[in-house]
């Protein structure tokens, strides 16, 4: 394992306190728990909005916790949940009678402890909770029936869940229909990713698993989990294609469509990089007859130091294009 | 005996610290084959978390499931906090009121705690999960009770379809947990749940024949 | 090599369209030459503000080209510098009659070349152009005697020469002035870096160097030059320590001044490392009576996919907090 | 002969471009010893470009010199570009109105190319550099001239000056450029930069024996 760390348990408080240090006029803690993450600009009235996971995914997901996206967020160890009571806590924060929407990644662990939070904080704070759960990588299951729920993991499409969501609920708007903007852009976004190399979660302190010199795997999760392919490294266009390909189809997205673009560093992989990739999907989508409103490059959604990328697409109607160009300011995210 | 004292059976969950302690390694070894190698360090801080709280109580057994349980729940997160969380609350619920533990309390214990799990969690029997151990070990239990047998004599077929249920998981492929991405290369290697879930449940088991005997 | 790229060969042109295709509202290129960036909010009579140097250090240089910062930019291929021709190019592109300041890295080719450049301009196009040369690694050399030319390189400490003097500029100081801003900014700020791994050039395809499994370099460039010491990896206490003194030291930054932190990311370690790495300098700043103004913390300087970082300090005085704290608006960085 | 028809030379740069072309792989090897690697792409990158341009062209050497020297100049960048581009070009003016080269003007152009060479680099004798080939081979050249030797006898010198000065490299210590962050580190093998000076130089002298012979 190289890394730049202490001791591997003191790894999750010290990195939060360097993220309060550095980010002092934007969050603070809540509860006297570091992994009780909330905004300090409090807007009375406004829809809460919080979202939580593992650590080992930044900027995600503490960063997007300040002005016109998130209002606070609770984290656990390196892809690992936190815990219920931690979510609640955050949740009576950042409640001024509007009513909270959870936003967070379809993850076993997450939904656990979530949800128990979401039953507390109604019963025992009178505190209504919504729930949206991110699950746009198109890699990691099948398409959902009608009517059941996705077994597909959530990635960095989320990201475009939480800037709707977070304008939304910045305008005022309501419990319901800031559930309903993070839904439709839920249902509008795709993602699917490749690894070249694997990550080190600090407490296991090797490698679970191994890519060869000359190998990537199409698919895989920002934890590692599988993907669907794994086979030599092949140039940037095709992979793009390949990836693209199943995105696009997935939806699907098609000629007339307006969308918004997500290029994600995995951690290791060079913004060079992500920008040849960005030239071949701008290339393919103009190919296909859909135009893009906007383009994000860079790192959004890491799995710690994996090397490779992911690509987003969020489907675009008026509405949705309004939230995504409203302004946000947070630590890691500035518009 | 066919009981023992709620407030003479605290050390049920001492041994069982202890165990769950000295399976950290091994524990983490076996998720790292199909999951993140992290299942005995999540286990061993939560349990340990536990002890640090027990080293200022006294506490019966229902108490100690108790605290067991609401740390599991409060302060590990992960999956297993609240699977594992909501099988000790369901235990310690279950027996709180009562001052001596028979079979038929023990029993109701076992019946909640398989309840309460999954009321959270959709993984069946044959999922690959903690639950291919807890489920035939609740239901050996029942079945032994029912058929007139012993608190002792129940406890051991519950222990016996514990390493059974375990052993079991050996053969399957996960449809649950992370393991679940790996389809049918999960199959060959035991799962790192129903291992940490056979220790549980032998340990409370063997502790409690201790204390019977 | 293990990137996601298509011919090396294309590595440079491909990254670039990409970069204009992501940030079209902000970036254009002049001549027709893809590496020659300039800004596309052009402010009359300002003093233009160029800087260049070789490709593979993203977000340096060219996403700090936009408003409050700079002008243009121009890049050679990866770790090679531009042409003379090029730089000439952006030059005659941002000046407006106020003149343009070069604020580039303390490198052999960039001299030569941006030298030339500034040649060019003053006698074929009545161009003024005035120099600052970044020479912040307190690693590469031991300090320049008064009056001497520094041997030191320019590495991410750059960034707030940047920052500084793209203020003055769009605060519409004269040539004089932004210079002698972005002097004392270069004279008040130092860098020290470490290594984990090397990085890979990609049109050379291979590490011209390794790094034991088990070590780490302090004071390697982002070019991958020599440090002044390799050695086992140490706890990332110990590393801030070691480095953050011989900083502290070389200015030195004393009891009772005020200081801005860069924390910046060579390309492969993660934000969590960077942070655990603030934590410390906090406490060991706050001890030795050094306030911290501000944090910036993240990728600002990169050496391709290397992993390790590097601490910049910049001791500040009223002046240089003002134009520290002042907007600025880039493709890359936001405030 | 004494000299050769400026309008007859330009083939000593279609040769040299094939050198470099040639020598690009064990010219990128040496560099990556000590230096970055990328020695042989750079130049061949150049020399490459500037081949392209020749195709549309007629050109003597002083026109061909001149398209090398601005190539490098103006497309090249890094190190190289200007220091080559200057060679090239302080060559071309130093006989762009000569219709025969001889000894005379060639010696000019040596003695310019140094000039404006030392005008941008800092670079001197025993700093491991290309100058350790170029100035030792002016040098000779304009020694043998002195002593009054034949134009082919002054070339022949610089030839082996050049090899000696390129070899000479090998013991020395960088003092510039990206090798001299190595310090002792450097000590023990030949300079990129001295090497390919050595081919271009060795390259032009025997280029212009042909066309004397
Ligand atoms: N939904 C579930 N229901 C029951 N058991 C589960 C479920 N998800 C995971 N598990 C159990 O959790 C174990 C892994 O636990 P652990 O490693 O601590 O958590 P994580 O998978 O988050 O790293 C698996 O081996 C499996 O037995
Ligand atoms: N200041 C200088 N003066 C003369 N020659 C130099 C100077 N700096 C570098 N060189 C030469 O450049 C060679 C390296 O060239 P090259 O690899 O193309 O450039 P870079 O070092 O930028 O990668 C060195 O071997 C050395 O001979
Ligand atoms: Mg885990
Ligand atoms: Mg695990
Ligand atoms: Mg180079
Ligand atoms: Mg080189």
């Amino acid at each position: 394992m190289k890394k730049i760390i202490n001791e591997p348990d003191n790894y999750l408080k010290e990195m939060l306190s360097g993220i309060y240090i550095a980010h002092e006029d934007m969050v603070t803690c809540t509860d006297g728990d570091l992994q009780c993450l909330v905004s300090k600009h409090k807007k009375e009235g406004k829809v809460g909005i919080a979202t939580g996971g593992g650590s080992g995914h930044l900027p995600l997901f503490l960063g997007y916790v300040g002005e016109g996206m998130l209002d606070g967020c609770c984290v656990g160890d390196v892809f690992q949940s936190p815990s219920a009571d931690q979510m609640l806590a955050v949740t009576k924060e950042i409640d001024s009678g509007a009513g909270v929407l959870y936003i967070y990644g379809n993850y076993n662990g997450d939904i656990f402890n979530f949800d128990m939070a979401a039953e507390m904080a109604d019963m025992e704070e009178d505190i209504r909770v919504e729930t949206v759960l991110g699950a746009d990588d198109v890699a990691s299951a099948g398409p959902s029936a009608p009517g059941e729920k996705s077994t597909r993991r959530g990635v960095a499409g989320i990201f475009f869940v939480f800037k709707c969501a977070g304008a939304a609920a910045d305008k005022m708007m309501d419990l319901d229909n800031v559930k309903r903007i993070a839904d439709k852009a839920n249902a509008n976004v795709r993602t699917m990713g490749v690894a070249l190399t694997p990550c080190v979660v600090p407490r296991v302190g090797k490698a679970g698993f191994s890519i060869g010199e000359d190998e990537m795997e199409i698919g895989m999760g920002i934890h590692g989990e599988t993907g669907i392919r794994r086979g030599k490294i092949e140039p940037a266009d095709q992979i793009v294609d390949e990836m693209l390909g199943q995105i696009v189809a997935d939806l699907p997205y098609e000629s007339g469509d307006e969308v918004a673009v997500l290029v994600n560093g995995l951690g290791a992989t060079t913004l060079d990089e992500q920008y040849i990739v960005t030239r071949r999907i701008d290339k393919v989508l103009s190919e296909k007859g859909i135009s893009v409103h906007r383009y994000y490059v860079g790192e959004y959604a890491t799995a710690l130091e994996m090397a490779g990328f992911s690509i987003s697409l969020l489907k675009l109607d008026d509405e949705l294009k309004e939230m995504l160009d409203s302004d946000a300011k947070t630590p890691f995210f500035r518009q | 005996m066919t009981s023992f004292k709620n407030a003479e059976a605290g050390l049920i969950v001492d041994q069982l610290i202890k165990t769950i302690q000295e399976q950290r390694d091994y524990l983490s070894e076996i998720d790292g084959k199909i999951g993140d190698g992290d299942h005995g360090i999540n286990m061993n801080k939560g349990f340990t978390m536990c002890e640090e709280k027990l080293s200022h109580m006294t506490y019966n057994l229902s108490e100690a499931f108790s605290t067991l349980g609401e740390t599991l729940l409060d302060d590990i997160g992960g999956s297993m906090g609240p699977l594992y969380g909501m099988l000790f609350d369901e235990m310690a619920m279950a027996c709180e009121d009562a001052e001596d533990i028979d079979a038929e309390v023990f029993g109701e214990m076992l019946v909640n705690a398989v309840e309460g799990i999954q009321e959270i969690s959709p993984a069946k029997v044959g999922d690959k999960s903690m639950i291919d151990t807890l489920v035939p070990a609740k239901e050996a239990f029942i079945a032994a009770k029912e058929e007139g047998k012993e608190f002792v004599q129940c406890l051991e077929a519950m222990n016996d379809a514990a390493e059974r249920g375990w052993q079991s998981t050996k053969d399957l492929v996960a449809k649950i947990g992370r393991a679940s991405r790996l389809g049918e290369r999960s199959r060959g290697v035991l799962d790192a749940g129903a291992t940490s879930c056979y220790f549980i449940v032998t340990g409370i088991g063997k502790a409690a024949i201790g204390l019977l005997k």
